[in-house]
């Protein structure tokens, strides 16, 4: 499903990854574990398009992302949950879902404009481009009008969906994202993510700072949408014992480039990775 | 806690050396080169009469200045004053000759109204240009920075394009300076005598903007009003920048004036002849003759204008009847880069003004020659493009230039503004 | 009393004035956090606009014309000049703002000159017999209230609500929001951080024209008629809270109000209208120290 | 996270740098030969002064925003206290007047820790319309008690501006023009002001200034007290306006309610960003720049063609404002800093200051957009390029 292959990224003169290669294949949990500064992050950064690799390439369902902008690649079915979760504060509960689900509503249609981009002509991709921009808010009104209904329903059973998984969630609507506790934030993080009905679920280090009961519920419900889903999960951690639990498969990460890749029983056995990172 | 460490004093010393070495080298050239580096060296220069040529005068031109607000934030509104003086001196090159065989040159720097600037431009204007008289500068706070320079200096300061009183009131101490513009105490005080001898019994109310142009205008009105005939039951303020006056008309209601005095621009004047209209109080108005425009018909619907009263000392731009306006008319559409107006005829009237006293001092062409010119020829002279009966008059211990002016008002013709003369011409009564 | 309440509604129709500008200054701080002081002039230029077209057109062909080109001013400004500094220090964007104060006046000043100019009032409306806008005025008890001071008043009032509305309810206002609070983390919800920043000016451009526009009328059309409606919007903005249409409207009225009534009551000798501004300003100040965001502003979370 | 850790510009540079000004607006210009580029007028001497009075209050304004990160639109204010108190004690009282431009920096100065008081409560854009709101209330309460400050008509100084004194004549043999001895005054003035800056902000104050404006947590932790440092900034700051108010009377020899409008305040703001923030350098250069940018349009019409109607001198002023903060985000400073880091050599050859400024350009477009809570990746490279820093 997503295919990395070879990614240089660097933050101005700073190289931060040389060369990372990973596969996510279709309905698996994959983790990627690392030290701090690694380039855990980094890596996810990369694949968002938040942070343009300098040379590798990277695919997503068979088509090439990586000269995409972020807001490109998220509508194409792949959601973001950034590490310190990045809430939007001072909006409540219910409008960080909503936002969640903003593609839905803003109609950016990633799929298409793809397509066309590839084959286009510099000058083509321009007309194309700003044909786009002319028709754009009228097709957006018009697709808003046409298909109102059912993206309302989309919506609403998305948002019950998540409301499922973190019933707190439920409770909380009208509050202050910035005044809930940190495992009540790290919830509404992912369900801001699952808002978009993503396939692929990016998530970067989703125990930070939380207390180790909280931790492990939440990975149950990693676990638990990856099952009954079949959303595809990339997750980044520190804290290896839990991450090889519910992963399939699992690489580690060491200053910017793959140390080590293998199922995640294999790496659970695997001497170096039980002495770095099992605390074995 | 701050000592001072090994550079700083170097630092210091080195500005001190500075400063020597600046003294050493001003010691060398003071001699050779420049001329007008000092008042002292200026005046001699001006007095060596040198066939009677002097500073910004050649062979082929007068070099004339002006310092004025061009562009920035209040800069625009009087543009047209330097837009008639321009064409006025561009119709006199072209189509006379120049003066005294000679072109005039006219640069005019641009101020945006500072203080500081002003004096920056007219430095340059002396120094670097080296005009023979600055013309027409604009803006008292400008004019104020600068007019004490000029008179040490000895350049002609004519036709200052502002009315505060300062400008006339002290001949001796500034015998180089002479305004043009209706002094705005003056122009207060005779319509404060219009008001008294026509009006007795009313009260006045009195709105004015909080600067010297509004102050200037209440402290005439004081003067002129007689006491015992009408009282002033209300004074109230605005800034320039204000927004809304309303808010002070209705105090001047509500304190029971008969007549509201404004001293105020259009903008304001017509907020508050509208305001008056609209709320049905029918007082009388007088405002500052800067609105005595047809212009003022367009702001302010003409039924608010109605009856309201200013006064004028010049020929109305609209009055095309007039030989002297159509001349106007004709000199600003060929030379000047703005249409006429009521401000163009201000601009035109000081560049022919200067044009008259250069004329007089042709074989003469000093500084010096050119103020006892002004101070001679314009005893009770009749401009072209003053009203009838208005006489400049100007000499060396009465630098008020304008001191009659004519009362006009607003009338209703065919749905349609017009300024129509009231009473006789009024004049300005030094002591009373 | 009489007087009072006439001080009043005067101080209500200025205040609204005020507060219609202010509306357009809040929308820009919403989306960027700068002061765009450039606001009264683009107000002003458009204002220009439309009274070249009004030489040739009527009214309300050129009022929905006029909101366009404000809107496409707007985004043409954001994508043009604010584009290539978005991100830089504040203060930066600031001095660009005040350099384009600059170009606007002055470029205004050479296309139509300095002299004032009338601009007319939107002309009479009637609906089922109630007459709304134009000229002449409205006897209200103890005094009057001109057409287009209500005029004023029920379209601040109108942006006020709708931009509330917009903010509150719609996807994109929420995705501006969103956007101005963190632009990150919008990226990811599928957010085009860009094309809100060039909506946000659009939009403010466009509530600044509605402004010049009504403000024209009241104090005639001329390069510098935005100056002081500027510094008291920013005030009405400041002192209702920066990020809030409500206590930017309501801001407004506050300061025109408390004008009036500081010009009217306080002893002559040392304060009385020469000194109306300087205690209105004091008063601003001493509401923002008790709440330093103003009125109806959030309150400001700490960065750390 | 914004650590501003390049090497602060040394101080022989700043040194070279002002040397080069002075020497290049000396009133002895003009000795050079007719028609060498840099010979300038004598009416330059006025500039000169006014140069000098310029850099105080951005030295002033710089060590209260650059370096302490408070914004204030009002020291046209302080500037007003300043100007105002030396012209009344000059003209009304006979004072000599240095003593006056003491008495107005420190009046100044007091009334600046008395407003830094309430300042505390407040920050960014409220902070900046509050004390917008002192600028504009300024001219009115001058125009209001017009028994002390003379009202609308203003204050006349010139007359009480001293002369060139004796000892200079004894010495040197020659009589220095009033202009000239004033000019030599103002860059006295404004050389101690500018030591005194310097040695503020590289002491232990200075520092905390800093800690302050990158996190007042940090600060706080490291045991500073924030409030009693930010009233500090204002107070320095506020005495520094009255110092170049001081010196504003003697320069210009006027003072009245309109020479102190809230346009000045928001003058005084630009010139320190342009110039570039928190750096001593950046605001002399940006004092000069303000004095020199709006002649620009008319030493380019001497290009055949190139030359930009007058009316709009005022546009090109902003377009000048607006290119420098696209190009040079740190200001001129920060350009400075830039030409001077590539090396001298490439400074005179190769590497124009277009080329510089396009390079960072270039830089800055690459780089991933900042955020609130991402600066320390994508901006790191910026800060530590051209950024001033420190000194």
């Amino acid at each position: 499903m997503l295919k990395v292959e070879d990614i240089v990224a660097a933050y101005g003169p700073i190289v931060a990854l040389h060369g990372v290669s990973l596969e996510v294949p279709e309905g698996s949990i994959v983790t990627v574990l690392g030290a701090n500064g690694a380039g855990k992050s980094t890596t996810l950064r990369a694949i968002t398009g938040l942070l343009r690799p300098k040379s590798g390439t990277i695919e997503f369902e068979g088509s090439r992302i990586d000269r995409l902008s972020a807001e490109e690649i998220v509508s194409l079915g792949m959601s973001h949950i950034p590490e310190g979760r990045q809430l939007f504060s001072e909006l409540t509960v219910l409008e960080n879902l909503r936002l969640g689900a903003y593609s839905r509503f803003s109609g950016t249609d990633g799929g298409s404009r793809l397509a066309q981009r590839e084959d286009l002509s510099p000058l083509g991709r321009l007309q194309h481009k700003l044909f786009h921009a002319a028709t754009g808010g009228i097709r957006d009104v018009a697709r808003g009008i046409r298909g109102y209904r059912q993206r309302r329903q989309d919506f609403e059973a998305a948002l019950n969906q998540v409301f499922d998984y973190f019933p707190i969630l439920a409770e909380r609507k009208k509050q202050i994202a910035g005044t809930l506790s940190g495992g009540e934030q790290q919830m509404l993080a992912i369900g801001r993510g699952l808002m978009a009905s993503p396939r692929l679920l990016l998530l970067d280090e989703p125990s930070m700072g939380l207390a180790p009961m909280v931790t492990r519920e939440i990975f149950e419900i990693i676990r638990a949408i990856n099952k009954s889903q079949g959303v595809t999960i990339l997750v980044v951690e520190q804290n290896a014992n839990l991450a090889l639990e519910i992963a399939h498969y699992g690489y580690v990460l060491e200053t910017g480039r793959i140390a080590l890749a293998d199922t995640s029983e294999n790496l659970r056995k695997s001497e170096a990775v039980q002495r770095s990172y099992l605390g074995q | 806690m701050w000592k001072l460490g090994k550079f700083s004093l170097i630092f210091l010393s080195l500005a001190a050396l500075l400063l020597v070495l600046a003294v050493a080298c001003e010691d060398e050239e003071e001699g050779e080169v420049t001329p007008a580096a000092s008042p002292a060296a200026t005046v001699t220069e001006t007095e060596t009469p040198t066939a009677g040529v002097s500073t910004g005068i050649t062979d082929t031109e007068i070099v004339l200045g002006s310092h004025f607000a061009k562009s920035g934030t209040y800069g625009a509104a009087f543009a047209p004053v330097l837009a008639g003086t321009e064409a006025y001196f561009r119709y006199v090159n072209a189509e006379e000759g120049g003066v005294c065989g000679r072109q005039i040159v006219f640069k005019a720097e641009d101020d945006n109204y500072d203080p500081a600037r002003a004096v920056e431009v007219v430095r340059k204007l002396i120094e670097e240009d080296e005009v023979f008289a600055i013309v027409a500068g604009l803006g008292t706070a400008a004019h104020s920075a600068v007019w004490d320079r000029l008179n040490e200096e000895g350049i002609p300061d004519l036709w200052i394009m502002t009315g505060a009183h300062k400008w006339a009131a002290d001949p001796e101490a500034h015998p180089w300076s002479v305004p043009l513009l209706p002094d705005y105490f003056v122009a207060g005080s005779i319509t404060g005598q219009y008001i008294s001898e026509n009006m007795p019994g009313k009260n006045v109310g009195v709105i004015y903007q909080n600067d010297d142009f509004g102050k200037d205008h209440v402290d005439g009105l004081k003067d002129g009003l007689d006491p015992d005939k009408n009282e002033i039951v209300a004074e109230q303020s605005f800034e320039a920048t204000a927004v809304d006056i309303r808010s002070q008309v209705t105090n001047l209601k509500n304190a029971g004036a008969d007549i509201v005095f404004g001293a105020c621009i259009p903008g304001h004047c017509a907020q508050a002849l509208k305001y008056a209209y609209q709320a049905d109080w029918d007082a009388q108005f007088f405002i500052s003759y800067v609105n005595s425009d047809v212009a003022m018909f367009a702001y302010a619907p003409p039924t608010a204008v109605e009856g309201a009263i200013t006064l004028q000392a010049n020929k109305m731009y609209d009055w095309t009847d007039d030989p002297a306006v159509a001349e106007h008319h004709r000199i600003m559409s060929e030379y000047g880069d703005l249409p006429a107006g009521n401000y163009t005829i201000v601009g035109h009237n000081a560049g022919e003004l200067t044009v008259m006293a250069l004329r007089a001092i042709c074989d003469n062409l000093t500084r010096e020659a050119l103020m006892d010119a002004v101070h001679t020829i314009f005893k009770d002279y009749q401009g072209n493009l003053s009203l009838p009966g208005v006489l400049t008059d100007i000499s060396e211990t009465d630098h008020l230039p304008i001191e009659q002016m004519r009362m006009l008002q607003a009338k209703l013709v065919d749905g349609k503004g017009k300024w129509e003369y009231i009473g006789d011409i009024i004049s300005f009564e030094q002591e009373e | 009393m009489e007087e009072f309440w006439q001080q009043v509604v005067t101080g209500i129709a200025t205040g609204s004035v005020y507060g219609l500008l202010a509306l357009a200054i809040v929308l820009i701080y919403r989306s960027t956090s700068v002061l765009n002081f450039a606001q009264g002039e683009m107000a002003m230029l458009t204002t220009f606009v439309a009274w070249s077209i009004l030489q040739w057109g009527e009214y309300w062909v050129m009022f929905p014309l006029v909101l366009v080109i404000a809107a496409g001013m707007g985004a043409f400004i954001e994508r043009v000049i604010i584009r290539p500094v978005e991100g830089a220090p504040v203060l930066n964007i600031i001095i660009v703002t005040l350099g384009m104060f600059a170009i606007l006046n002055n470029v205004a000043t050479w296309r139509w000159g300095g002299i004032p100019k009338g601009f007319p009032a939107p002309p009479e409306i009637e609906v089922t017999g109630i007459r709304f806008m134009g000229e002449g005025a409205l006897d209200i008890g103890p005094t009057v209230v001109s057409y287009h001071d209500l005029t004023i008043l029920v379209f601040a009032v109108a942006i006020m609500v709708a931009l509330y509305v917009f903010f509150q309810y719609t996807p994109l206002g929420l995705a501006m929001r969103a956007t101005a609070q963190n632009p990150v983390a919008s990226r990811l919800m599928g957010i085009r951080v860009g094309r809100m920043l060039t909506v946000g000016w659009a939009l403010s451009a466009t509530v600044g024209a509605v402004a010049g526009l009504l403000i024209a009328p009241l104090i005639l059309l001329q390069p510098p008629m935005m100056m002081g409606v500027l510094l008291f919007a920013f005030a009405a903005a400041v002192l209702g809270g920066l990020d809030s249409p409500v206590g930017a409207v309501v801001g407004g009225l506050i300061i025109g109000v408390s004008e009036n009534l500081v010009g009217t009551y306080t002893p002559k000798e040392w304060l009385g209208p020469d000194m109306k501004l300087t205690v209105t300003l004091l008063i601003i100040v001493v509401v923002l120290l008790i709440r330093p965001t103003g009125i109806f502003g959030r309150r400001a979370m700490r960065r750390v | 996270m914004r650590r501003l850790s390049p090497p602060p510009t040394s101080k022989l540079v700043i040194f070279v740098v002002i040397a080069f000004f002075l020497l290049w607006w000396v009133p002895f210009s003009h000795v050079l030969p007719e028609g060498f580029p840099l010979r300038f007028g004598t009416y330059r001497t006025f500039q000169g002064s006014m140069i000098a009075m310029w850099a105080i209050v951005a030295l002033g304004l710089n060590i209260l925003t650059g370096y302490n990160g408070q914004i204030s639109l009002g020291h046209s204010a302080f500037v007003a206290i300043g100007g105002y108190t030396a012209a009344i004690l000059m003209v009304d009282y006979g004072w000599p007047f240095w003593t006056t431009i003491i008495i107005g920096g420190l009046i100044a100065g007091g009334i600046g820790f008395l407003i830094g008081v309430p300042a505390l409560r407040l920050t960014g854009p409220y902070l900046a319309i509050a004390t917008l709101g002192l600028a504009l209330a300024t001219p009115q309460i001058l125009k209001k008690y017009d028994g002390l400050t003379h009202g609308t008509q203003g204050i006349n100084v010139r007359p009480e501006v001293p002369a060139s004194p004796d000892f200079i004549e004894d010495w040197f043999g020659i009589k220095l023009s009033n202009d000239e001895w004033i000019y030599f005054l103002a860059l006295f003035i404004a050389l101690l002001m500018l030591v005194l800056a310097l040695n503020i902000v590289r002491s232990r104050v200075g520092r905390a200034f800093v800690a302050i404006r990158d996190s007042e947590i940090a600060a706080q932790a490291m045991g500073i007290s924030v409030p009693r440092y930010k009233i500090i900034a204002f107070g320095i700051s506020a005495f520094y306006g009255g110092i170049a108010g001081g010196t504003y009377a003697q320069v210009v020899g006027y003072v009245s309610p309109e020479s102190f409008n809230f346009l000045l305040s928001i003058n005084f703001l630009t010139t320190i960003v342009v110039g570039g923030l928190a750096s001593i350098l950046g605001s002399v250069l940006g004092a000069t720049g303000l004095i020199v940018v709006p002649e620009l349009p008319g030493i380019v019409s001497f290009i055949p063609g190139a030359g930009l109607p007058d009316e709009l001198s005022w546009a090109f002023y902003g377009a000048a404002l607006i290119l420098v903060m696209i190009f040079a985000p740190y200001g001129l400073a920060g350009l400075f800093h830039r030409l001077v880091r590539v090396g001298p050599a490439r400074v005179a050859g190769v590497l124009t200051p277009v080329q510089g400024a396009w390079l960072s350009w270039r830089e800055r477009r690459r780089a991933p957009p900042a955020s609130p809570g991402q600066t320390g990746a994508g901006s790191e490279d910026r800060s530590s390029g051209d950024q001033p820093g420190t000194e």
